[in-house]
């Protein structure tokens, strides 16, 4: 008798997982109640203020706007506050944002969108992972009529260019001048003093990768800097990193500055530390791309001389597109390119600035971006968009939420 | 007499685990998504974003009876779609040609690696995934390859449906009735007693990797298609897809007589419907990660220690 | 004086699956006394050594040591009683150093706290080797540095060193030479003088009475006899070892043996790291049997000659191509057929059905361009297991849950399945009860009749000289005689020439 | 005594023989003493690790998610580390470590899963709940708690770990187990050596190691961000293959120190390439096909000194039987 008391006992077990690995986890339920989806990995301490205050809109949208956002993490340093700023403008204007992530290979990217599109989301983000996936994209999109648009990607190639602008359901890209973030990044070492530089960078295939790579060789070029040696392969850890950094500078005495075009998160603590260790702060010079949590410890002990990035509002404009043009009060007709600022920190004051204002507050409050939405705000126009777009500084932060 | 039926109890339960969980997972979604997850465009979707795993996972049925595992998997279908890619600007049937002719003969370096030179199979093939990875990121160079503008029409379903079903359908003749598939299964059941029938275990083993080989080249042909471009990490992490994918169909850990080709199809339609809702629960990706590790930890067990009831035979020293 | 029981065995029995291996056993040994235990093989009688030793678990029975009952569940503990074994197969680990070999499993007695004093144990190692004469094995090398014997003695070392109350010995002289056999036999004396008792198991009954003082005889796991001091006579000893009187019909029936003319397969001048320049003739129509100790070279002949190694020198033709053996698969399209001597491992494959088994090697008979329908296989594995009369209630059953002599049906019928005329039998009998092997050895009589060559390898002298038409005899991998079937042919005769 | 002597010459001849190789290519760079310390002190960590897979590796087992176990001790180090200092690391690691390979024997006991498949699914549960508890942020240490990961601190816990590796290798009842069970597991059970739990012991054992490594690695680098899906096998084959060179070594010299020194080798190649400015696609290539190398020769020596052995007991058996 017991071992057939086990086997059911055993079956039991594993369907009672199935079923709790299938409903349990995600406490979302289905649409009725307009609080918003938050998903349950959602931490308190980045809980914006339009979480606290119901923004009921007057609820008559009973069929609420769907927008879909695949991403590869809704909580890392770079990814977090895209999902954060895009959740708040979907609240303001009172749209419901479902997120896909696990993004390990393209084809995942690929099934990504149309997981959200059979979810009966009516407009899709993404960050194109080549140029050539676009006509892919485009044609899914347009044989299920939903619209879509791309964050952190720059249309310059044309073929792809005129692609999407032929279609009707695309709403346009916010993209970033990564070529600039790398010049200025490398400027900064210049400022500082630094020719001989040491470069951590992104794994070569990637089109940010390229980007940033043109923007190092024409500081190089312009500056008169030389790149001495490049690593992308020990950027897993901050050992690594911290490793890779001890052997530049024995292989390269003469190395003055190291500039950090992606990996930051893992590589920027390592590169500190090591430098720290072999007393060489003073003598070298650090700068990167894309923020991370302890820049102001960093700039306070001025072991980081630059750091360029902040570019985390690309999915909010997105948003305040969509929910424009699928509640019938498109801001502008045809699809549109819009370029997103850069942040540029170079003083332990801008760190705290930014960290106080544009991190642990969003640089734009629910209301502000249920002001973006025609329904709300009738005058609202595109040119407004693109004053509020091109004015995105911590000051004008600052000062639009009166801090002194 | 007890004992005997108790077995046979068990035994059958085993068999029709698979079955359950398949229809626990799409009632389980179905439920959740009020309807939705079963409208024809869905299952049009589930299909296609699995028809290359379903390749790859047919061909690891064969790897898998003979307790081999295949790490390489993942890199093998970038370095084929990169392949492709390439070939594709030049025409399109020789861009298939050269992919499947790639995958071969990634197929052939690992059967001669594991079967020949006798290193772990894991291992062989885990160093394989790093080569060829360093190989990927040589060729993409100059950041993505794209692939000619004409291929894209070749991503319509009937075609897909139709190489899938002439690949599956021949997979599953050839392991089921074929003495191929059979000594494949002795193999994985008693390896030395297998040489003394006369079964040319090298042989064997060269030619299921050659096999995986050929499922991954035209994989890596169709994943390009979807995808519109290879790049550095086309395919990546495909191996551990297929693993849990078979897993959950109910394949034996290491192989032997209870290796059913079905276990493949049946797992990776669970897969794919656990994929597709999961994005309906909006998991993030450690959570995601997390259930699909503690499911296959569970099933794996379970059917381990059921299956180890029912063969318990001798203890042999 | 009257010794009172140290040993005192109660009615143990054990299975294996579905073997009966002891049934009902009950016998006492006395404190001092060198009992022998002799039985053919599949007599139980390494299987009650092993209860003993606390290497296999008793399925009922009681065994009390000095009226203390015996619970040694492993060799530790058993040793912890006082009870030492030397296994047949090596016992030692050829990695680790002769030391660490000896104090395998004790080695916490050699310092404190998990950590070991090397320089103490190889100390008590190099006493311990010296306590039986020997000075030639230096403690702290490698194990796999030294020969066969020479790794026998130092199990020998181990089992004598903890001064055991019961020192057990299972076949363990035919792995020596006459230097080794004299360290045992010292050994033996030396436990015997300090008032233990020895348990000493062995196929050669002139080593058994020069040593014993009493001998136990088991037949098919049951208990027959206990002979004491003088009514140990060999020819005795042999009738209540096989059972019966050499009666005819339990081997074959005829007493010339004849052969075919055409000669089947031939070893020419075969050297390897066992065989010294082996030369024989396999003629159709033939048993010829091929006996010896089990290490006297005559297992790897057998491998040999299905293709599974290589000669370092000299060939192996089969008559059909008159080529050179190549591998397996070759041999078995010349229609060799080789039933392994570990079944278990090689012979069968335990976890898979019986009718996967049956067919296996035969697939490319069974199918057409490489498929086969289950409807033909079943057809054909059934035809098969009607033929052999395997006891199996569904051909999908695995054949792990087989008795012994079911599992070698299933293998002969592979073989018969597939056509092999000529046929190498390894110790086709080990393990096996006396019905099935019954039916083996009548079954190889037809197979004689229908031209099969049969290659018999057996360590049972009556099973070689009841069965065969022509008996070769091995020692030390060199043919030492041979002989033509005759009433004259005795197991005497031939022991004389294996030792 | 002079034998041993010489072979470990001929061992540690093999690094310098690399180092030049290297040196040669890129004399600039590689000639100085201070490239030579910064090989050795690099390669610390990835010996401790490797010193951890060693016993597994014997028994031909292999722990693929060690990797991501490291990953997980620096992350509980790092948040205890805010409020209890270097102590807070220590004991983060260790008690990170012990906990894991806790739960990797009982899975192996309870489950009885094979080893290898089961530390697949264990680099996503155990890399996949790092995530879960940083919320996929990284996280940093304080300067004035690195000191293990400089200069004094992490020579001092590399000799620690030396000697306690040393003792347990060839001096403790354990080590001496798990040599009898690489080399025999029927023997070894036979005389009442429980084979599981010394696998449960190594998988513990190889987990502890592991952790003493994320010490130094989190101190050294002084930051650690949760890894996704099998990047953190990237982490651990710079160790594995140490171990492989370690094995192959062993024969000449004490395994411990054959170990050290194929970490050595790593380090070298991985220094070289980062002097010599290659892509890391061909530092992929180098570390894949050394690899393949080492596993290729271990094999293919074991069958030819086999073979070797027979052909010469088969030639002395022939000189005998011509007398």
């Amino acid at each position: 008798m017991k071992r057939k008391s086990m086997k059911l006992l055993m079956s039991l077990l594993v369907t009672a997982s199935l079923l709790v690995g299938l409903t349990g986890c995600g406490s979302k339920d289905e649409g009725t109640k307009a609080e918003s989806p938050s998903t349950d990995t959602q931490t308190e301490e980045s809980s914006q203020p339009a979480e606290s205050e119901e923004s009921e809109t007057e609820g008559e949208a009973t069929d609420k706007i769907k927008l879909g956002l695949t991403i590869y993490s809704t909580t890392d340093a770079t990814a977090g506050p895209v999902v954060n700023n895009m959740q708040t403008a979907c609240d303001g204007m009172g749209a419901e944002l479902v997120i896909a992530t696990d993004e390990q290979n393209p084809e995942k990217e690929i099934t990504n969108i149309e997981n959200l599109i059979a979810n009966g989301c009516q407009a899709v983000f993404c960050l194109p992972y080549a140029d050539d996936s676009i006509p892919r994209i485009a044609k899914i999109c347009e044989d299920s009529e939903v619209y879509f648009g791309f964050y952190w990607y720059d249309l310059s190639n044309e073929e792809t260019h005129d692609v999407c602008y032929a279609s009707k359901y695309f709403l346009g890209n916010i993209y970033e001048d990564d070529v600039w973030s790398a010049y200025t990044a490398m400027k900064t070492l210049n400022e500082a003093g630094a020719s001989h530089i040491g470069m951590f960078g992104l794994p070569t295939g990637r089109t940010t990768t390229t980007k940033r790579d043109n923007g190092i060789a024409q500081a190089c070029e312009e500056f008169g800097m030389e790149i001495l040696v490049e690593d992308r392969v020990n950027t897993n850890t901050s050992d690594d990193a911290a490793s890779s950094v001890e052997s530049m500078v024995s292989a390269y005495p003469e190395l003055d500055g190291i500039v950090i075009a992606g990996m930051t998160q893992t590589c920027l603590p390592g590169v500190i530390q090591s430098l720290q260790n072999l007393g060489m702060t003073e003598q070298v010079k650090v700068s990167c791309i894309d923020f991370n949590e302890n820049q102001t410890e960093y700039f306070e002990k001025n072991s980081v001389n630059g750091v360029i990035g902040g570019h985390f509002t690309g999915g909010a404009w997105l948003a305040v597109l969509a929910v424009n043009k699928l509640q019938g009060t498109p801001l502008v007709d045809e699809p549109v390119s819009i370029k997103d600022e850069f942040i540029v920190l170079q003083s332990a004051e801008d760190a705290k600035n930014y960290d106080a204002h544009l991190y642990q507050e969003l640089p734009y409050t629910a209301d502000e971006y249920a002001q973006m939405s025609k329904k709300i705000n009738e005058g609202f126009t595109y040119e407004d968009l693109l004053k509020v777009v091109g004015s995105y500084s911590i000051e004008d932060v600052m000062t639009r939420h009166n801090v002194e | 007499m007890k004992a005997n039926n108790e077995k046979k109890g068990m035994e059958l339960f085993i068999n029709i685990f698979p079955f359950i969980s398949l229809i626990v997972v799409f009632a389980g979604f179905a439920l959740l998504s009020g309807g939705r997850t079963l409208d024809m465009t869905n299952c049009r979707k589930i299909f296609e974003q699995s028809f290359t795993l379903l390749l790859v996972a047919g061909a690891a049925v064969f790897l898998l009876s003979q307790n081999c595992l295949d790490m390489s998997v993942g890199a093998a279908i970038g370095m084929t779609g990169v392949v492709a890619a390439l070939v594709s600007k030049i025409n399109i049937p020789l861009a298939f040609f050269a992919a499947l002719g790639v995958g071969l003969l990634i197929g052939l370096i690992n059967g001669v690696l594991h079967g020949v030179l006798g290193i772990n199979a894991m291992i062989a093939t885990l160093a394989m995934s790093f080569i060829l990875r360093g190989l990927l990121l040589i060729v993409c160079k100059s950041g993505t390859v794209g692939i000619a503008v004409k291929m894209y029409d070749l991503d319509e379903v009937g075609l897909k449906l139709a190489v899938c079903l002439a690949f599956l359908v021949a997979a599953w003749l050839l392991f089921q009735f074929h003495s191929y598939g059979k000594q494949c299964r002795a193999v994985g059941a008693g390896e030395t007693a297998a040489v003394q029938s006369g079964i040319r275990i090298t042989f064997i083993k060269v030619i299921s990797y050659v096999l995986m080989g050929a499922a991954t080249g035209i994989a890596g042909f169709f994943t390009v298609i979807r995808t519109g471009a290879a790049m550095y990490n086309t395919g990546n992490m495909v191996e551990f897809d297929i693993l849990i994918a078979l897993i959950l169909g109910g394949m034996p850990i290491n192989g032997g007589a209870d290796s059913r080709f079905r276990s493949a199809v049946i797992g990776v339609l669970i897969l794919g419907i656990l994929n597709n809702g999961m994005v309906l629960l909006g998991l993030d990706t450690y959570p995601q990660l997390i259930t699909k590790g503690i499911i296959f930890i569970l099933v794996l067990a379970m059917t381990f220690t059921i299956r180890n009831k029912i063969n318990r035979g001798k203890k042999t020293a | 004086m009257e010794h009172e029981v140290l040993l005192d065995i109660q009615h143990v029995s054990k299975s294996f699956g579905l073997t009966q291996a002891l049934k009902d056993v009950s016998f006492q040994v006395r404190q001092g006394e060198v009992r022998g235990i002799i039985g053919e093989n599949g007599s139980g009688k390494s299987t009650i050594s092993n209860i003993v030793a606390g290497i296999y678990a008793k399925d009922e029975g009681i065994i009390r040591l000095n009226g203390k009952e015996l619970h040694a569940a492993t060799a530790v503990e058993a040793e912890a009683e006082g009870i030492a074994l030397i296994v047949q197969e090596i016992g030692t680990i050829g990695d680790i150093s002769v030391a660490s070999n000896i104090f395998l499993g004790n080695e916490k007695c050699f310092g404190s706290r998990g950590f070991i004093n090397h320089r103490e144990m190889n100390r008590e190692a190099k006493k311990a080797l010296e306590m039986i004469g020997v000075d030639t094995i230096a403690p702290e090398v490698r194990t796999d540095r030294y020969n066969l014997e020479e790794r026998k003695i130092v199990e020998i070392a181990k089992a004598f060193y903890i001064h055991p109350r019961l020192l057990i010995v299972d076949e363990t002289a035919n792995a020596l030479s006459s230097h080794g056999r004299k360290i045992l036999y010292s050994v033996i004396e030396a436990v015997k003088k300090y008032g233990g008792t020895v348990l000493f198991i062995t196929h050669d009954l002139e080593e058994l009475i020069k040593i014993c003082d009493s001998v136990t005889i088991l037949r098919d796991g049951v208990y027959i006899d206990t002979c004491y001091g003088g009514d140990m006579h060999i020819n005795e000893l042999k009738v209540k070892m096989v059972g019966r009187e050499m009666s005819d019909h339990y081997y074959r029936a005829d007493a010339e043996g004849s052969r075919g003319e055409q000669v089947v397969m031939r070893v020419e001048n075969v050297f390897t790291s066992m065989l010294k320049d082996v030369t024989l003739e396999l003629h159709e129509g033939e048993i010829l049997g091929l006996g010896g100790l089990s290490d006297c070279g005559m297992h790897e002949l057998g491998r040999l000659m299905f293709g599974l190694d290589q000669p370092y020198a000299g060939k192996v033709i089969c008559a059909g191509d008159a080529q050179r053996l190549k591998n397996p698969v070759h041999a078995i399209k010349c229609g060799i057929g080789y039933v392994s001597k570990n079944r278990d491992t090689e012979a069968v494959i335990l976890q898979d059905s019986v009718k996967n088994n049956v067919c296996l090697c035969s697939l490319d008979k069974i199918s057409k361009l490489g498929f086969a329908t289950p409807l033909q296989e079943n057809r054909f594995a059934d035809q098969w297991i009607q033929k052999l009369k395997v006891k199996v209630n569904h051909r999908g059953e695995y054949v792990a849950s087989l008795s012994g002599g079911n599992k070698q049906k299933v293998v002969l019928a592979k073989w018969l399945g597939r056509g092999s005329r000529i046929l190498i039998f390894d110790c086709p009998t080990r393990g096996i009860d006396i019905g099935v092997k019954e039916a083996i050895y009548h079954l190889m009589e037809e197979l004689k009749e229908q031209g099969h060559a049969i290659l018999l390898i057996s360590e049972e002298l009556p099973e070689l000289i009841g069965m065969s038409d022509r008996i070769l005899i091995m020692k030390d991998g060199k043919i030492v005689c041979e002989t033509m079937r005759g009433p004259e042919i005795t197991e005497s005769l031939l022991i004389k020439e294996m030792i | 005594m002079n034998k041993k002597i010489s072979n470990a010459i001929v061992v540690v001849m093999v690094p310098i023989a690399l180092y030049l190789f290297f040196l040669l290519l890129r004399p600039k760079s590689f000639g100085k003493i201070n490239t030579v310390y910064i090989i050795i002190t690099q390669s610390f960590i990835t010996c401790m690790i490797a010193w951890g897979m060693q016993y597994l590796a014997k028994m031909g087992e292999f722990d693929l998610a060690l990797g991501a176990e490291m990953i997980l001790d620096s992350i509980i180090a790092a948040l205890l580390s805010t409020r209890l200092g270097i102590p807070g690391i220590v004991a983060g690691c260790l008690l990170s470590a012990f906990v894991c390979g806790i739960l990797k024997g009982v899975l192996y006991r309870v489950m009885k899963i094979p080893i290898m498949i089961l530390t697949i699914a264990l680099i996503y549960l155990l890399g996949s709940f790092g995530g879960l508890i940083t919320n996929s942020a990284a996280l940093t240490i304080a300067y004035e708690h690195t000191f293990l990961g400089r200069a004094p601190g992490n020579m001092i816990v590399f000799l620690l770990t030396g000697i306690l590796m040393y003792f347990l290798a060839n001096k403790s009842v354990y080590g001496s187990n798990v040599n009898a069970v690489a080399g025999a597991p029927g023997i070894s059970r036979n005389n009442g050596i429980s084979v599981e739990r010394t696998k449960i012991r190594s998988l513990i054992l190889s987990s502890m190691f592991a952790g003493i490594a994320a010490i130094v690695q989190l101190s050294h680098g002084s930051g650690v961000t949760p890894s996704v899906g099998l990047d953190s096998i990237q982490n651990i084959m710079q160790p594995m293959m140490s171990v492989f060179i370690g094995f192959v070594m062993a024969q000449y010299v004490n395994v411990v120190f054959s170990i050290f020194v194929g970490s050595i080798l790593m380090s070298i190649i991985s220094n070289g390439i980062t002097a010599l400015n290659w892509s890391s696609a061909i530092y992929n290539i180098v570390v894949g096909i050394i690899l393949l190398l080492i596993m290729a020769y271990m094999n293919v020596a074991k069958i030819y000194s086999k073979r070797h052995e027979e052909k010469v007991r088969a030639i002395a058996n022939i000189k005998e039987m011509n007398l």
